[in-house]
């Protein structure tokens, strides 16, 4: 299917090597608390390749201090996370950046000042390299690696459909647009992991549905890993192949969608009776 | 109680938002206000409760009757006084500040400290999670947990009528019907209630009339036993197919890229 | 004269305290940052303002101060016969009054329109409401520079006086361990009443709205908070606070001959202080006002040597401050910002 | 419709600095406008061809290149700092010391200028990256107070290193802007005195500004590339969004402490071109409110823009020769009489010290203010209501001109 | 007017013969009232004998942290060219000032110069010291003489003064005068306490301090040179504690008003007694007003010594200047600033009615008759003084020595009264003056 540009599947095709590791993510045992605040209380799992792992959970659950802790904005006191078989526990959050963590955020994180294009160029910060003095004098290999990168990064303005807002300073934006130009800035990284933290939450069935759509392609046809964090139990049960639930920083349940809709506690402590008519 | 007549507010003295909208609060009752994004409901609430000035709006036609006064040209602040509270969208909780001051700031027009009091356990015991983190700085919360405490911080300054924009934004399926129960037990309480949500389904599950916009227009109001019937209304707000079982996300076709891509 | 007065002299050489001196010194300075802090903050406090034009709204304010006491003798033309000290401070409450009408007037005028805009724009919207005011006061001043007209004089108390009293009120030439200035207790005492009343305010009610709009005005309106009287009453009491620096400043034994327009420049020398507490706390005001004072005070009494130059202990404040930056980015009491995504 | 379509062949033609032909033309024709400026052939503009006009203009050239370098701090990397000056300082004191007569009463080594002025940069580069990391912990307004310290620690600095500065109220000179090869007697190019280039004649005012300002404008073009570039929009992205910027892979420290360097770089050279222009400069020069100038010259024209910069600077410069001469004139008006205007004028302007007037004619006292004084007034009066008139600054004017005329005849 | 080609570094022959050529023809059918002279004046820049005038420019603190000294110099400048003017001007020419403020920045100085040079023959003052070297070369080579207004003994040295006209009593003699007095007055006196800004104004004033001490026999018991910067308070409280802790008998404290009162306050407070002066610059008739603390205080303490008379001197040089400022502006504070004004302006008028008289209104023709003037007199406003010869002749040694006093103050006066006109004591007199007290190293 043509739905995305060669430049993006040659992306996925660079990627598919031999692997010398287990899991893509493994997250073990991880504690983080805050004076006092259990905010994660011994959570383990894993994600492999290509898999579409959700993590459900009340509110004050744990789930944005998880993504927190993979990315290392926040240093969970026990337990370790491990990517590709080497820990990422005490590194900067821009090397996890580096690694192929890509994210978007429960508040869109965009830089408002900034218009979609270069947004999404800051994407591709790290995966360029010209320094500031190439940058000023702009030429020879800086100008090159911009232009490329450039091209890059209408791949994917193309693939989320946004070409009209391309110069817009995304402060402007309606919300559903600038959720999507936070996916597209987290696909500029080139990602092997995608973490996506409530990425439907105050859009309408329209712009859920576009998303949803966005989130399989990425997952189907990029073949990039995905951690959903949702409340929109519709999205979650229909497109996640596995799912986390946590309470409390703690760990309740997990295993595929089904079994967890079923499971008593997970009822108990987020879905509520009435899960149908929500 | 609240009457919003043939409303029509622009923007930077351009934009026209809202084209003559009308809407009645009635005394006591849930009035739920659905429509797409854009639609104009957040520049609604913003009309009634008068917080226009700050985004370089105005009302260039209609008015708003609050318990028969005209209230189009009132201060907020005034407005506030008068009984109408709001719960903002997205959350904005006083960052800085602890959960209890948010609370506190939330009661600054209630100066009668019994009464506050009152208010206050009233919303520690409807929501639990907030009494846990009294002395939490509100900025740190969950995004849920921002939620509660911004429908938490309105209710503090017992409302007549209570306006709440999209509080079910971020919150985990047992909360929204926690929250749905809480407006109903306000509403019990003789509080009035416009809700403007996404959520359509938990909306007019509640409410007692209904009203859809669309673009700055009214273009459905009515029952909302009715509304929830009505073929659009499943289709577009409820996602439900004609056949009447759920739409799956995993079936939705690309059909409106392929449609752009041949045009 | 002369001759008695070198008699005098001579006979007084006893070393005088230095210590002592820099005690008190160090208090008076801690007392007139303290103040000059705390109106800064209370103006950041409550409307997230860098008022830089609070230096010159001290001058204004001990402008007026000499105005009302010592030029038109306001109000104390109409009441012949009351007691010069009780004259004297119905002048300064007027003219606190008229700085906090400035204050007032220069929030809806200038900064009201500029509600939510960016911090440093306004911040800059202050900068030429300095030179403004510093032209206009500097004029207003005029040649000469205009004293306080208080009642206190250069009257000091002494401690351990060589003319077997402990304690007690002195002359100038009595020999003492510690002299100190019947002005520099005015200042503390007044410094502490309002330090403590500004306190107590904060935490009443109209301190929470004052915090809740100065993050969000739009949402501190939502909650029925008006944002004007909030904002128009914090400058008003900055301003009186930089008017009370003013006075502050422009006393016996710092400045003597009141004030002049070197005094708008002081204000500058405050922000140390300011930082070194965090912006946007009273007690840090405090607590600021004085280590900072002292720190000063000590680096001039002590810190002279001959390879650290000049003026040495005016950068005191500032290394003082950078320290403890390091340390604690938001100054001692400051709030954190909130930071997390 | 919203704006007209945008056709480019490439992405290169799109990301080109002047991306459009209209674009071109108006740098073009700017460009030419500035070269012709010396000879009184522009017309409406022949006044500016005087050397106190030029003088002024240099100055204006010299602070675009301080604006700009602030402009990297606090327009893209959103770091405010109040330490701009004493940056100036460092670069001017550097290019003293190296390009400084031997001879002369201070420290001194004669070396050329292209020497001194690049080493002005580079100095203070190196101060403000070793001052980074104090600087990377405070954040916000706490970091403009860190900064602050930094200009009052120099000011203790500069006053007290006089066999370098000249100290306190007395200054030294410095070297003029002449290139030489190496230490030889004669300058190659003198920018400093009159004489004829290539056959024209110029006044030494004019060779100064055409020096000055290709400075300037290699540094705006730097600075626009930069922004536009990889590490323009890591600082831009720290500046919006500080942790997101890190979890998407930017490094906040390095990157922080690069925007120091580049900016302190600017500052210093801007420093010694400043003090080599002017001649003598007391060390009371690099003053808080030099540093508070440069941030109001960012915010006047627009943070985050090179033509805001341009812009900026210009009515900060200029703003009080226009309003000097405007009252000057109001002065002459009034003393002259017998017009209307005057009589109007008169209502206002008191001209002897009896006469009623908010502004009076007397340089000394007098009821109300001297126009002197009123000057100052006017100057702060109008940075406060660009502020509130146009928060977005004057490049926020620029484009909203530009977009009437784009729309035209279609506005709304 | 012709600014932009015109030429500032022609030689004198040149510009009479190219530049202003017709100006110079006008002269045989100017008005009578270019009085009979027959022989032809020569002009350059500044004078227009057709319009009859001659601009004269002043750079000006009338906004700066100087500007309560400068503005009333101004004003008294203004009055007394106003007043010249009505008298028939410089033989029917009359005198435009073009007044600028710099502000006190070295930078807006030398942008005014450039602004105005092109159509001024002088500089009737220039205010400010590094601000006025800054503008030096430039004077030279548009042939402009200056007055600064400053009093660095440096002035006199010739490797600066080409182009200055300094007038008054430099800051080093100033010292060694007050410092005579005082121990004639006090023979008892036996150590001195010296502090002074840095820089021209204060290290000079204190190298005549230090001078004088070793020449009178007083202890140096605290050296505060250059240590005071009225802009820090702490270098106040720095320098309060010093001169205490050195229990001087005389204290010497070069520094603006505040300053030096702040420094005054914080001694007494500490309850130091001492004979207190410094240069006159630090006065200010404030300190006298009835709510001044310190009013008694600095009568008893304080002695000063003034380059030209105080107010209320009683002289037809004084009683005119002042009868002047009343008429000019009857609000006008007495002031002696404002005298200032009108010596400036005095010396200006002897200068250009000089230059009449020579024919040669040039430039150069100004400057030349600036730097014959044999014999200024100014009255008793201010002491007589040449201008003509060697540093040492030149150099004004006379003050006017003055004590704060009350009741000059209630009596009308600026609350200084003179105690002895014209003195100068034995140190300063026998001074050989060949270079700068102190030098500053201005240019370096
Ligand atoms: N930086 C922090 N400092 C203090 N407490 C924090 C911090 N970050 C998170 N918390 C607390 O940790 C708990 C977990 O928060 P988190 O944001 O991870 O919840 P969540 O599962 O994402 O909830 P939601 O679905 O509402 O977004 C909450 O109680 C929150 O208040
Ligand atoms: N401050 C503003 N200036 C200009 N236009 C605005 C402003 N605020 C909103 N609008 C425009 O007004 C329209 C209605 O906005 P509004 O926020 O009222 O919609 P809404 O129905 O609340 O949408 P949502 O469901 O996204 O909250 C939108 O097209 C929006 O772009
Ligand atoms: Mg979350
Ligand atoms: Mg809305």
């Amino acid at each position: 299917m043509a739905l995305v540009s060669k430049r993006l599947l040659q992306r996925r095709a660079d990627r598919s090597g031999p692997k010398d590791y287990e899991h893509l993510l493994q997250v073990d045992d991880v504690h983080l608390s805050f004076k006092g605040v259990k905010a994660i209380d011994g959570v383990s799992f894993h994600v492999d390749d290509g898999e579409l792992f959700a993590i459900i959970g009340p509110n004050g659950a744990g789930k944005t201090s998880l993504f927190n802790s993979i990315n290392q904005v926040y240093k969970p006191q026990e337990g370790d996370i491990i990517w590709k078989g080497d820990s990422v526990m005490g590194l900067k959050p821009n090397k996890t950046a580096e690694l192929g963590i890509a994210r978007t955020f429960q508040n869109i994180a965009l830089y408002p000042h900034m218009t979609v294009t270069e947004n999404m160029l800051t994407g591709r910060h790290v995966r360029m390299e010209s320094g500031w003095l190439a940058g000023s004098i702009w030429l020879g290999k800086a100008k090159k690696e911009e232009i490329e990168n450039r091209g890059i990064v209408e791949d994917i303005i193309d693939f989320l459909e946004i070409e009209q807002w391309r110069k817009y300073p995304v402060g402007l934006l309606p919300y559903g647009i600038q959720k999507r130009v936070e996916l597209g800035r987290a696909l500029a990284m080139d990602p092997e992991l995608l973490m996506l933290d409530e990425p439907v939450a105050g859009m309408n069935l329209e712009e859920t549905e576009d998303m949803a759509r966005f989130i399989l392609d990425v997952r189907d046809e990029l073949e990039i890993a995905i951690i959903l964090v949702e409340h929109d139990m519709r999205l979650v049960m229909d497109i996640a192949d596995r799912v986390l639930v946590m309470d409390f920083g703690k760990q309740i349940a997990v295993g595929t969608p089904a079994e967890v809709q079923q499971n008593p506690n997970v009822i108990k402590a987020y879905l509520g009776e009435e899960v149908e008519t929500v | 109680m609240l009457a919003v007549e043939n409303l029509e507010v622009v923007y930077n003295e351009v934009a026209l938002v809202l084209r003559g909208i009308s809407i009645e609060v009635s005394d006591g009752s849930i009035v739920a206000l659905l429509g797409a994004n854009g639609a104009g409901k957040t520049t609604t609430l913003r009309a009634i409760t008068g917080l226009l000035d700050i985004h370089a709006g105005d009302v260039t036609k209609g008015d708003i009757h609050f318990d028969g006064v005209d209230i189009t040209d009132e201060l907020p602040s005034k407005r506030v006084r008068r009984g109408i509270s709001q719960v903002m969208e997205g959350r904005r909780v006083f960052a800085e500040m602890t959960v209890d001051d948010n609370l506190k700031a939330g009661a600054y027009i209630n100066t009668n400290s019994a009464k506050v009091k009152a208010s206050y356990d009233r919303v520690m015991t409807m929501f639990p999670r907030l009494a846990d983190r009294k002395t939490a700085t509100a900025g740190y919360l969950s995004g849920g947990e921002q939620q509660m405490l911004a429908i938490g911080r309105a209710l503090m300054q017992d409302p007549k009528l209570l306006i709440l924009d999209e509080p079910s934004l971020g919150l985990a399926p047992l909360l929204v019907q926690e929250v749905r129960d809480v407006i109903v037990d306000i509403n019990s309480q003789g509080v009035s209630v416009l809700l403007i949500e996404q959520n359509a389904n938990m909306a007019l599950s509640i409410a007692h009339h209904g009203y859809i916009m669309e673009t700055g227009k009214m273009v459905m109001d009515g029952d909302p036993k009715k509304l929830l019937k009505d073929e659009d209304v499943k289709e577009f707000y409820l996602g439900v197919k004609a056949s009447g079982e759920q739409k799956s996300f995993r079936d939705v076709k690309h059909y409106k890229r392929r449609k752009r891509w041949l045009s | 004269m002369i001759p008695d007065l070198l008699i005098l002299a001579q006979e007084t050489t006893v070393e005088p305290s230095q210590l002592g001196f820099m005690v008190v010194n160090g208090l008076s300075l801690g007392a007139i940052y303290a103040v000059l802090a705390l109106g800064f903050v209370i103006i950041f406090k409550a409307t997230q303002v860098l008022n830089f034009a609070h230096g010159a709204l001290a001058a204004l304010g001990a402008f007026f101060i000499a105005y009302f006491a010592t030029i038109i003798n306001i109000p104390g033309r109409w009441m012949e016969g009351a007691p010069g000290w009780l004259q004297w401070s119905l002048s300064v409450v007027f003219a606190l009054l008229a700085s906090a009408a400035v204050g007032m007037l220069l929030e809806r005028i200038f900064l009201r329109p500029m509600l939510g805009e960016a911090l440093f724009a306004v911040a800059i919207v202050t900068l030429g409401i300095d030179i403004i005011i510093r032209t206009i006061t500097n004029d207003l001043i005029g040649l000469n520079s205009l004293p306080m007209g208080d009642p206190f004089g250069l009257s000091q108390i002494g401690f351990g006086c060589e003319a077997g009293r402990f304690l007690g009120s002195i002359d100038l030439t009595d020999v003492c361990t510690v002299r100190v200035p019947y002005t520099t207790v005015f200042q503390l005492s007044l410094t502490v009443v309002l330090v403590v009343g500004i306190a107590l305010f904060f935490r009443s009610r109209t301190g929470i709205a004052m915090r809740a709009t100065a993050w969000d005005q739009e949402t501190a309106r939502a909650q029925g908070i008006s944002v004007g009287r909030i904002f128009a009453l914090s400058w008003a009491i900055g301003a009186a606070m930089a008017a009370i620096g003013g006075l502050f400043i422009s006393m016996f034994p710092r400045r003597p001959g009141g004030v002049d327009t070197f005094t708008a420049f002081f204000a500058f020398r405050a922000f140390p202080a300011i930082i070194l507490g965090g912006l946007d706390s009273i007690l840090g005001a405090l607590v600021g006002g004085f280590a900072i004072g002292f720190a000063e005070s000590a680096a001039s009494s002590y810190l002279t040597f001959e390879f650290l130059g000049t003026g040495f202990g005016g950068v005191v404040p500032y290394l003082v401050m950078l320290l403890v930056l390091l340390i604690r980015p938001y100054g001692l009491f400051g709030t954190e910002e909130i930071r997390r995504v | 419709m919203r704006g007209r379509p945008l056709l480019y062949t490439s992405y290169e033609s799109d990301q080109a600095i002047f991306n459009t032909m209209a674009k071109k033309v108006f740098a073009g024709l700017g460009l030419l406008v500035l070269v012709l400026l010396p000879f009184n052939v522009v017309p409406g503009l022949g006044f500016l061809a005087a050397g106190d006009w030029l003088r002024l203009l240099s100055t204006v050239a010299i602070f675009v290149i301080g604006g700009l370098g602030l402009n990297i701090l606090l327009g893209l990397a959103g770091q405010v700092s109040l330490g701009h000056a004493f940056f100036m300082g460092v670069g001017a004191y550097v290019a003293a010391v190296l390009g400084g007569d031997p001879e002369g009463v201070r420290l001194g080594f004669g070396l050329p200028l292209w020497i001194w002025l690049p080493a002005a940069g580079i100095v203070a580069a190196l101060i403000g990256i070793a001052f980074g990391p104090a600087a990377v912990r405070v954040r916000g307004l706490y970091l403009a107070f860190v900064t602050l310290g930094l200009v009052f620690v120099g000011d203790y600095v500069f006053r007290n290193w006089i066999s370098v500065t000249g100290g306190a109220e007395v200054g030294r000179t410095f070297p003029p802007l002449q290139f030489r090869l190496w230490k030889e007697e004669e300058p190659l190019i003198d920018f400093t005195s009159d004489g004829a280039w290539l056959g024209i004649e110029l006044i030494s005012e004019a060779k100064t500004f055409y020096f000055v300002l290709a400075a300037a404008l290699l540094f705006m073009l730097l600075a626009k590339n930069l922004q536009r570039t990889r590490i323009g929009r890591a600082f831009q992205s720290i500046r919006d969004r500080d942790i997101a910027a890190e979890i998407m892979g930017v490094d906040e420290f390095r990157n922080k402490l690069r925007a120091f360097g580049i900016s302190s770089f600017y500052a210093g050279v801007s420093g010694a071109l400043l003090a080599s222009f002017v001649g003598t400069v007391i060390p009371s020069r690099w003053d808080l409110f030099l540093s508070i100038q440069f941030i109001a010259i960012v915010l006047i024209g627009g943070a985050g823009t090179v033509a805001g910069v341009v812009l900026g600077t210009s009515f900060v410069i200029l703003l009080p020769r226009v309003v000097q001469d405007a009252t000057l004139w109001m002065q002459d008006v009034v003393k002259e009489g017998d017009s209307l205007l005057a009589t109007l004028l008169d209502l206002v302007v008191a001209t002897d010290s009896t006469d009623f007037g908010l502004v009076n004619t007397l340089p000394g006292i007098g009821p109300g203010l001297s126009v002197f004084q009123l000057n100052q007034v006017i100057y702060g009066l109008l940075i406060i209501g660009f502020l509130i008139f146009e928060p977005l600054g004057l490049y926020g004017i620029w484009i909203k001109i530009r977009n009437y005329w784009k729309g035209w005849p279609f506005t709304y | 007017g012709t600014s932009g080609e015109e030429e500032s570094t022609t030689t004198e022959a040149e510009t009479t013969a190219t530049t202003e050529a017709a100006p110079t023809e006008t002269t045989e059918a100017a008005p009578t009232e270019t009085t009979e002279a027959e022989e032809m004046i020569l002009t350059d820049v500044g004078v227009d004998l057709e319009a009859g005038t001659i601009t004269v420019g002043l750079l000006s603190d009338l906004t700066g942290v100087f500007s309560a000294l400068v503005q009333p110099v101004v004003t008294g400048y203004e009055a007394q060219v106003e007043a010249i003017n009505a008298a028939g001007g410089i033989n029917g020419l009359t005198i435009v000032l073009e007044i600028r403020d710099t502000g006190y920045s070295v930078d807006t100085h030398v942008q005014q110069y450039n602004e105005i040079k092109d159509s001024v023959v002088a500089l009737g003052h220039s205010t400010g010291s590094p601000h006025t070297v800054a503008i030096n070369q430039q004077l030279v080579e548009d042939n402009m003489f200056a007055v600064p207004l400053t009093w660095y003994s440096g002035w006199s040295d010739p490797a600066l003064n080409a182009n200055l006209v300094p007038h008054g009593t430099p800051y080093c003699i100033e010292s060694m005068n007050v410092l005579g007095y005082l121990t004639d007055q006090n023979p008892d006196a036996a150590t001195v306490a010296i502090a002074s800004n840095a820089g021209d104004f204060g290290e000079d004033s204190a190298e005549g301090a230090k001078l004088a001490a070793e020449a009178l026999g007083l202890e140096v018991v605290y050296d505060g040179q250059g240590k005071v910067n009225a802009a820090d308070e702490a270098t106040l409280a720095e320098v309060a504690t010093a001169i205490v802790a050195s229990g001087a008998d005389i204290v010497w404290v070069t520094t603006s008003p505040g300053a030096y009162s702040g420094i005054y306050g914080q001694a007494l407070a500490a309850g130091m007694t001492a004979l207190w002066s410094g240069s006159f610059v630090a006065w200010n008739f404030g300190f006298l007003g009835p709510d001044s603390p310190i009013r008694d205080a600095i009568q008893r303490d304080w002695t000063f010594a003034y380059p030209i008379a105080p107010w209320s001197a009683d002289n037809p040089g004084t009683n005119a200047a002042r009868e002047l400022i009343q008429a000019y502006d009857p609000e006008a504070p007495p002031y002696e600033y404002y005298l200032e004004g009108i010596v400036e302006a005095q010396l200006l008028e002897a200068i250009l009615n000089a230059a009449y008289d020579s024919g040669d209104m040039t430039r150069a023709g100004v400057l030349a008759a600036a730097k014959s003037l044999e014999s200024m007199s100014w009255d008793g406003l201010a002491p007589d003084q040449s201008f003509v010869g060697e540093p040492n002749d030149t150099v004004q040694r006379l003050v006017n020595i003055v004590k704060p006093s009350a009741a000059d103050l209630e009596a009308g006066g600026s609350g200084l009264e003179l105690i002895e006109a014209n003195y100068t004591s034995d140190i300063a007199a026998a001074y050989q003056f060949d270079e700068a007290c102190f030098d500053a190293g201005f240019g370096g």
